[in-house]
């Protein structure tokens, strides 16, 4: 059973407190109707589903109910970082051990989604 | 194929058992087949067999990275139904019970196919109306079926409680008797066993690595042990296709998550029949052996570790202990996880890909093993002909951008 | 009967305080502290079990969890069965009532054994493959006789007297083990004031030390362990949780501890000071860190017949005759691979009993224990071992020969010694068990002949848990690994004096697991890996001729390690033979991943306390009462309980659900009626955008309606299926109170958060559920209006309060919003009121109401009348798969809203925009006294053949008593345009229905009722 | 201010009023307390309760102003009035839970209306909806381990913390406002099944309900 670490109530909790939302950083397309049938599709139903590190929404539903980002290994169920809504992961898939700066660039540029 | 009886047995006793031949061979791989199948669980070892002997590919590898069963065959709660909702579900898991219901004849492989019924039991209006509704659907489709109140349900499971007192009485249930449950492991072995007899290399221990495609066309595949090639590939890889289709560079609407089960010790028997509860949430039937083997839910989280969460083990006796109170004092023996890849609208795909030649067979969430030689049967008859056959063809990855889903988990209602 | 094996000292029973207890119906007396077994062997109990496959006499083997034989029904009364109990972990109390689980008619004659003498060997593993396949047909039979020989034990058929409840635990360290090293681990990290908690899963705490023949600072080991109890219990950091088993680890050290709290006292939970008790508890523990000082279980020898009462376990042997006072036979014979097991032998010549001799299979032993053994002038036989027990029911004497073990051969001629007892050990392997369930994949150690864990960050292993054996080490490692885990978590290490311990010299083992006999294990004596499934060494071979190869298909193939005690005791060797079998060496064939339960567990430890009236919460609103005391029947809505209809005793008689309903119904439209309507969800929204919010998340338009007005929307998701619907009314410019459906208000809740947190952070609004808050009776009928205006003084009039709108005043003498909305299509005013004192309000409404015939409705008949109008109840008419476009609701739908709001872009893909998609209509039965059925389906030709094509099904179906006539509302293929058009509706007893396609509104097409 | 309508729920009217509990006392009893009783529970019913939505910087200043406490704004904070009376508690980064003796709440909110003028924030009142037990005694913790999922030692919820967490099979929002003293915050519906809870897994305590 996991224990997670909420961002925003900066401590550990249980598992029971926490719903997983599916894969992190979903965004909703800015103007769906100029999305293709294939690319609303993507949008609704295709997701990562990596063996190893994954970026997944969860919301504290139990708790502060705020929606926040895990970084997570799938195989392992380690969890390398959490971090809030609007934030980016600082360990990916190419950066396991951890990117070297966040890079202002992307923060910037970054919108965060859901899935419906 | 040394053929299987009840003389045969006898017959090596009389030699101390010393002249039994292999089940299935180890073969060195070949450069080259005419279909390669990913992944050798019961599908990837059913598509081979019927392949073999019903469409004549003869020259035909299963590719298992691990050992064959060895996945999601060998973790599930064995149970075997064919009651879906809708048509096109409904004829894939029908076809799969017309299958089960000659298959270890046709193996010469007892999978102990035992078709002591499946109840779904109702615990709200709504669930009622939707067993109806399911039911309705299934008698106009061919399938057995029929509709019981909470006293049809008690008589058939006299150690339940159905009484009123219950936090969500049962109301009634839908009754399959030709459902039932069947050996795991021996469907795989079974498969593999019949396979092999026909020519088919079942190549353990080899993993894909990669596809070998050209031209938007495949033509083999990568592995531990060398190239091999072949221009038609299945990939039946359940929680791993992802990983798969991501190296043909192929999304998939795919997650895998943990699916949990567990089993009690051995009791001697009692429960007939399986039960199986949405509302409460467990579902459970008892063992040749007499373990009572339990189902429990999955978990939210992607997971390919083979273990999920611990409160879901707790619910799942929660609801077992609420539907059989006598089983308080009874222990759990053990626990294990599966690796379910499971797809948006709850149904299979069977499908061709932007690949020409590569196919893949996934997305079972927690319906395959029911469907393994239903499933196996239409997939062998896709590869051959290069075509969807005819109960595949709904089931394509082109649903999801078209919209036209076959949404089985749709049928669970919200309450007013 | 005397208890013959009891040595007239020694051991840590109570001889003061003597027990009775039966088994298989016999009585025998023990003592205070034996267990079942130790009892049972003190008594010279031989055969307590048969066997599962082969129905042969076993008797006990072991002294703990690792036990495969001793396996009995507990239970006095039929409530207090317990099924499978292990004799060995099983206290004795008084009056305890025990039988075997097999064996008919009983244990000591057991027909069944001639049919496993006469047919073992038609039962290779896997026979059941092979067979019973013709005819196909009898299957089902042949299974029904397999099925008679299933089970162990066997479950209550009465339900469960007793309770069970949980403690969320959480420590800084998590001891498990208090033998050696746990207590050492515990004292180190208690020292350091971390919380810690010390598991063990035995009736007395001190593990291996309770029958070590060692001196710890020159006192019997058993004195430290007293002491060092002692100073743990008397630190209030440090919880002692003894006959407390830690089943499974889970992730992010997360242990479950299972504390047995009464089952060392009774079969049932005694009552203490007038209270119940838990029968045990199930301690949830998250950990900091967790050492696991779980020891190690002795492997025993696999050799022929080795599963006839009166083999054990050299380790076994001793820990009876150390801590129990029992001797378990009279003439010993020990083979033996290490030094260790000659404890047995010391111990037993110390009871005063004969050591035939000891069959050791290293060509020169040469430890301490050797020496002594020679000394007290015990016959040692170098470079052999047992190959064979004989006897039937109780050993009677042991073949031993000289082996080579390499070359897997009888070396030379075999001895026959006459004894009664075989102890064997094969050498040790750690406790694994644990450290595997999370994933890890423990590793082959040739060092000490075992697998040793392979450790996550934050679990540590400590003494024979990790192949550390000698007592001096043992005690270091417990202390380094609980000081250590006490700084990982941030406490500094302690001072901690460990007692001097004499270094034992030992000489070194040899790797045996199963030994060879003259005859080639297909032939020989059947030699047994996993006593309880009846796996022998010959059908591991069988099973990788046969190609199985990985130890997985071995396992499941030949049932090896699927018994109660998961392969403890057999798992090893049957590994070591398939890799001899296999030519291949032993990690590479692999260990299997070992899983939770460590020991079974009782369903009701893991429920604990959320069973029966505590399964799931009830939820009621604030006048529930009142609708309990008026006989109201309940639906169960989610969680809540709603009231379904309000049968009333008429002449005695109680109204059925149709007739009642029927009056229920009559009520509404023709007078007035009452509905608790507190259950639906209710959001208050605030900020400058909640209007554009709402305009988002819903189909239709927001950006125009005024405060005092309310709206009807609906709610997809982003693939354009209804998921929710509900009325919403703006209650300020930047003030908005949504309704939800009963069971969607959390969902919807979550939803809204969803997408103000992901994608539209900018918005300025907040959500805050008050569905609780508030509590909402809906008056409606043609009189709901005077019978509102008797109560309160707001100005009710139909111009100035208008259908749709909303008012705030009071009612009854309570501040109140009234809102004008109906879900009837009759006349209705819904009452918003603090739901304190929502009971008063709604007393006052019928102490007002009695003359205008207010009638308290249900959920049922709120079912007929807006189905009446055509109304759908989202996951009744909808199922995830039904657009607004399928509903005919287009009036809902703003298509030229700015913003693409949730789910409109999925309604222009090719399949929602099809025109022969399933759409709501209403159906009219042509014989108006049917009432069709809810799920019926729907086709067009009756005639065809089945499979039928299925064009729709009926969704929402009642007698009305407005028309009086059954109607319904169903979705059916391109419905829409087929209006007057006949549909057929098969059903199961050959009835085929004919209905008309009709539009869905059957009551007041054009809406004026309620706008009077 | 206008945009937003605030409605007083409460009457100054002799209408009799049903606590969340009523119903259980009837239906479940109330066990009275003994000298035995190692935990009591007891109902605090028809406190104002007020939900505060808001940035903490937009709110700090009002709630000073209005309420004479500074609003917690670290996670998990609980903060008291000098005569204890009145309490604010943080739930989220922009909730915060304010409890006031009953009566005093429509005030309280039309005054931080007032105070927050045109900043952007919410103020819902849920008094209705939520009721306040309170456990003494010195199996209280004790108790709660049964209970919640949460850490109760302690050393991990000292005096002046207050969390949501899991209660069973609900939730409950979890109070230390003294050494002997933990407050439930239940919601309404969920209150009986709370209370049968606490009866159940007190018993062994031999729990007493201080009505």
């Amino acid at each position: 059973m996991l224990y997670i670490h909420c961002p925003y109530c900066g401590e550990l909790r249980e598992e029971e407190e926490f719903h997983p939302k599916g894969q992190a950083h979903i965004a909703r397309p800015l103007d769906p109707d100029a999305c293709s049938d294939e690319e609303w599709g993507d949008y609704l139903f295709f997701r990562d589903n990596p063996r190893g590190i994954h970026h997944e929404l969860w919301v504290h539903a139990v708790g502060c109910r705020k929606f926040f980002n895990v970084t997570r290994h799938t195989v392992t169920y380690e969890i390398l970082e959490t971090y809030r809504m609007g934030e980016q992961p600082t360990i990916t898939a190419e950066h396991p051990e951890g990117r070297p700066s966040r890079d202002a660039a992307d923060q910037a540029s970054l919108r965060e989604g859901v899935r419906a | 194929m040394q053929r299987y009886s009840g003389f045969g047995l006898v017959k090596h006793a009389l030699s101390h058992h010393e002249n039994w031949q292999r089940q299935w061979r180890n073969p060195t791989p070949k450069k080259a087949y005419d279909v390669i199948i990913v992944g050798g669980g019961g599908h990837g070892l059913g598509t081979a067999y019927y392949l073999a002997k019903e469409f004549g590919v003869k020259n035909v590898a299963v590719i298992e990275k691990g050992w064959l069963g060895g996945g999601n065959t060998a973790r599930n709660t064995t149970i075997v139904r064919s009651n879906y909702l809708w048509d096109e579900a409904a004829a894939l898991y029908e076809h799969s019970m017309k299958l089960w219901e000659g298959l270890s004849q046709d193996l010469n492989y007892n999978v102990m196919f035992s078709q002591r019924g499946v109840l779904n039991l109702g615990h709200t209006l709504q669930d009622m109306r939707d067993i109806q509704r399911r039911v309705n659907a299934n008698r106009l489709n061919g399938i057995d079926g029929e509709v019981l109140d909470a006293k049809g349900v008690q008589e058939l499971v006299p150690i339940m409680d159905c009484s009123k007192n219950a936090r969500y009485p049962v109301l009634g249930a839908s009754w399959q008797p030709r459902a039932g449950v069947a050996r795991h492991d021996a469907v795989a072995w079974g498969f593999a066993r019949a396979a092999d007899a026909h020519g088919v290399d079942i190549l353990q221990q080899t993993e894909v690595t990669g596809f070998k495609i050209r031209d938007g066309q495949v033509y083999g595949v990568h592995t531990n042990r060398g190239d091999i090639e072949a221009k038609t590939v299945g990939c039946v890889a359940a929680g791993n296709s992802g990983v798969l289709a991501g190296m043909a560079g192929i999304k998939l609407p795919l997650e895998s998550h943990p699916l949990q089960a567990l089993v009690s010790e051995p009791l001697k028997p009692v429960l007939d029949t399986v039960v199986m509860s949405n509302h409460v949430h467990g579902y459970i039937s008892q063992s040749d052996k007499g373990d009572l083997v339990i189902g429990a839910g999955i978990d939210g989280y992607n997971g390919y570790g083979q273990r999920g969460s611990y409160p879901t083990v707790e619910h799942t006796l929660q609801a077992i202990v609420e539907m059989f109170p006598i089983f308080s004092r009874v222990r759990m023996n053990r626990q294990w996880g599966g690796i379910v890849d499971t797809c948006p609208d709850a149904c299979p795909i069977l499908s061709k890909t932007k690949v020409k030649g590569l196919y893949f067979n996934c997305g079972w969430g927690t319906g395959g093993f029911k469907a393994t030689p239903g499933s196996a049967h239409v997939f062998a008859a896709s590869l051959a002909k290069g075509e969807m056959h005819p109960i595949a063809a709904p089931f394509s990855i082109d649903r999801f951008n078209t919209g036209a889903l076959i949404d089985e988990h749709g049928a669970a209602g919200v309450a007013h | 009967m005397s208890q013959l094996n009891r040595l007239a000292r020694g051991g840590r029973i109570d001889r003061s305080r003597k027990l009775s207890f039966t088994f298989n119906g016999q009585r025998y007396q023990g003592h205070a502290g034996d267990t079942l077994a130790s009892a049972l062997l003190a008594n010279g109990v031989d055969i307590v079990n048969r066997s599962f496959k082969y129905s042969r006499p076993r008797g006990i083997v072991a002294a703990g969890a690792e036990e495969p034989n001793a396996v009995v029904q507990l239970g006095k009364t039929e409530a207090a069965q317990v099924p499978n109990v292990r004799a060995t972990q099983q206290a004795l109390y008084e009056g305890l009532e025990a039988r075997s689980t097999n064996g008919w008619p009983n244990v000591q004659r057991d027909l069944m054994s001639l049919i496993g003498k006469l047919g073992g060997q038609f039962m290779p593993p896997g026979f059941y493959y092979k067979t019973f396949m013709a005819p196909a047909s009898m299957w089902m039979t042949y299974e029904k006789y397999i099925r008679k020989s299933a089970g162990l034990g066997r479950s209550p058929m009465e339900k469960d007297p007793d309770l069970y409840d949980h403690l969320h635990q959480h420590c800084d360290v998590l001891v498990i083990g208090a033998g050696p090293a746990g207590l050492a681990a515990a004292l180190a990290a208690g020292r350091s004031g971390a919380r810690v908690i010390l598991a063990d899963e035995q009736e007395e705490m001190g593990g291996s030390l309770l029958d070590s023949r060692e001196r710890l600072d020159d006192k019997p080991a058993d004195a430290w362990v007293a002491e060092t109890l002692e100073a743990l219990a008397a630190m209030d950091n440090v919880t002692l949780l003894p006959r407390t088993t830690a089943n499974g680890y889970h992730d992010h050290h997360f242990v479950t501890l299972h504390e047995r709290r009464t089952e060392h006292l009774a079969d049932t939970a005694p009552v203490k000071d007038g209270r119940r008790q838990a029968r045990s508890r199930m301690h949830r523990v998250r950990a900091g860190r967790v050492v696991l000082a779980t020891g190690a279980h002795e492997r025993p020898l696999v050799y022929g017949n080795n599963d006839v009462p009166g083999n054990l376990l050299a380790g076994a042997v001793s820990t009876y005759i150390r801590r129990y006072g029992v001797v378990p036979g009279r003439k010993l014979v020990l083979s033996t691979s290490n030094d260790h097991a000659y404890r047995a032998a010391l111990d037993w010549v110390e009871a005063g009993r004969e050591v035939v001799a000891i069959a050791d299979a290293r060509a020169n032993p040469d430890g301490e224990l050797v020496e002594q053994a020679r000394a007290l002038g015990i016959r040692i036989l170098p470079g052999s071992a047992v190959i064979e027990a004989k006897g039937e029911s109780r050993v009677n004497a042991a073949r031993v020969a000289k082996i080579d073990p390499d070359g897997f051969r009888v070396a030379g001629s075999a001895e026959t010694l006459a004894c009664d007892t075989i102890a064997s050990s094969g050498g040790y392997s750690p406790v694994i068990h644990l450290a595997s369930h999370t994933g890890g994949r423990p590793t082959w150690n040739d060092d000490i002949l075992g697998f040793v864990p392979t450790l996550v960050k934050g679990v540590s292993a400590a003494g024979g848990a990790q192949g550390v054996y000698a007592t001096g080490r043992v005690l270091a490692d417990g202390v380094a690994a609980g000081a250590r885990a006490a700084e990982e978590v941030g406490f500094a290490a302690a001072e901690v004096r460990l007692p001097q311990v004499a270094e034992r010299r030992d000489g070194a083992a040899v790797a045996l697991y199963q030994v060879p006999h003259e005859k080639p294990t297909l032939r020989a004596p059947k030699q047994f890996v996993d006593l309880q499934n009846d796996v022998t060494a010959a059908g591991i071979e069988l099973a990788t001729r046969e190609g199985f190869e990985s130890i997985e298909h071995v396992k499941r193939y030949t049932a090896m390690g699927f018994g109660t005690d998961q392969g403890k005791l057999g798992n090893i060797n049957g590994m070591a033979i398939a890799a001899r079998c296999l030519g291949r060496p032993i990690p590479e064939v692999g260990t299997t991943v070992f899983r939770p339960n460590y020991t079974p567990v009782t369903f009701g430890a893991i429920v604990g306390r959320h069973c029966r009236d505590l399964f799931d919460p009830e939820r009621y609103t604030a006048m529930h009462q009142w609708h309990v005391e008026h006989g109201a029947e309940f639906e169960d809505v989610g969680q809540w309980k709603r009231p379904w209809y309000f049968p009333r005793k008429v002449d005695g008689k109680t109204e059925t659900m149709h007739e009642a309903v029927a009056r229920e119904c009559r009520a509404v439209r023709e007078a007035v009626g009452i509905l608790d309507a507190s259950t639906l969800g209710k959001i208050d929204i605030q900020g400058p955008d909640a209007r554009e919010f709402l305009g988002r998340v819903y189909t239709n338009k927001w950006a125009k309606l005024a405060p005092g007005r309310v709206r009807y929307g609906l709610m997809c998701k982003d693939d354009g299926m209804v998921f929710d619907d509900g009325t919403t009314s703006c209650l300020g410019e930047n003030h908005f109170l949504m309704t939800t459906t009963t069971g969607g208000a959390a969902t919807v809740l979550e939803w809204l958060e969803l997408w103000h947190q992901t994608e539209w952070p900018e918005l300025e609004v907040y959500f805050n559920s008050v569905t609780d808050h508030w509590a909402t009776m809906t008056i409606t009928g043609p009189e709901a209006r005077k019978l509102l205006a008797e109560v309160t003084d707001m100005d009710l009039d139909r111009e100035s309060f208008k259908f749709m709108d909303w008012r705030e005043g009071v009612v009854a003498g309570v501040p109140a919003r009234v809102f004008r909305i109906s879900f009837t299509g009759e006349l209705a005013f819904e009452i918003n009121v603090q739901a304190n004192y929502a009971l008063h309000v709604w007393e006052t409404l019928f102490a007002h109401g009695e003359k205008y015939g207010l009638t308290p409705y249900g959920t049922e008949t709120m079912h007929v009348l807006r189905a009446e109008k055509g109304f759908i109840i989202a996951g009744q008419d909808t199922d995830g798969s039904v657009t607004p476009e399928d509903l005919g609701m287009h009036w809902c739908v703003g298509y030229d809203k700015p913003f693409s709001w949730i789910g409109q872009r999925a309604l222009s893909r090719p399949d929602t925009k099809r025109s022969d998609r399933k759409q709501l209509v209403g159906l009219r039965p042509k014989d108006p006294k049917v009432v069709l059925e809810e799920g019926a389906q729907i086709v067009f030709d009756p005639q065809h053949a089945i499979p039928m094509p299925m064009v729709g099904h009926v969704t929402s179906s009642y007698y009305s008593p407005t028309l009086d006539s059954g109607f319904a509302l169903a979705v059916v293929k391109g419905g829409q345009q087929k209006m007057g058009e006949s549909v057929y509706l098969p059903m199961a007893d050959g009835q085929v229905h004919e209905a008309e396609i009709v539009s869905p509104i059957f009551v007041d097409p054009k809406g004026e009722r309620q706008n009077v | 201010m206008s945009n937003v309508a605030t409605f007083d729920t409460r009457t100054e009217a002799k209408i009799p009023v049903e606590s969340p509990l009523a119903y259980s006392y009837r239906r479940s009893g109330a066990p009275a307390p003994t000298a035995k009783s190692r935990v009591v529970l007891r109902e605090r019913p028809f406190l104002g309760h007020l939900v505060l939505r808001g940035g903490a910087i937009v709110l700090d200043e009002a709630v000073r102003e209005v309420l004479g406490v500074t609003l917690p704004g670290e996670p998990q904070g609980l903060v008291h009035d000098a005569d204890g009376r009145r309490s604010i508690q943080w739930i989220s980064p922009d909730e915060w839970l304010v409890i006031v003796p009953g009566g005093e709440e429509f005030e309280l909110e039309n005054r931080l209306r007032e105070a927050l003028g045109g900043a952007h924030f919410a103020i819902s009142n849920v008094g209705g909806g939520q009721t306040l037990l309170e456990l003494e005694g010195e199996a209280a913790r004790e108790l709660l381990m049964k209970s919640v999922v949460y850490d109760v030692h302690p050393s991990h919820f000292p005096v002046g913390k207050g969390v949501t967490t899991v209660f069973a099979k609900t939730t409950v929002i979890l109070r230390r406002p003294s050494e002997e003293r933990w407050e439930l915050v239940v919601r309404r519906s969920f209150a009986d099944y709370t209370y049968r809870w606490l009866l159940d897994a007190g018993d062994e305590y031999g729990i007493g309900v201080e009505r």
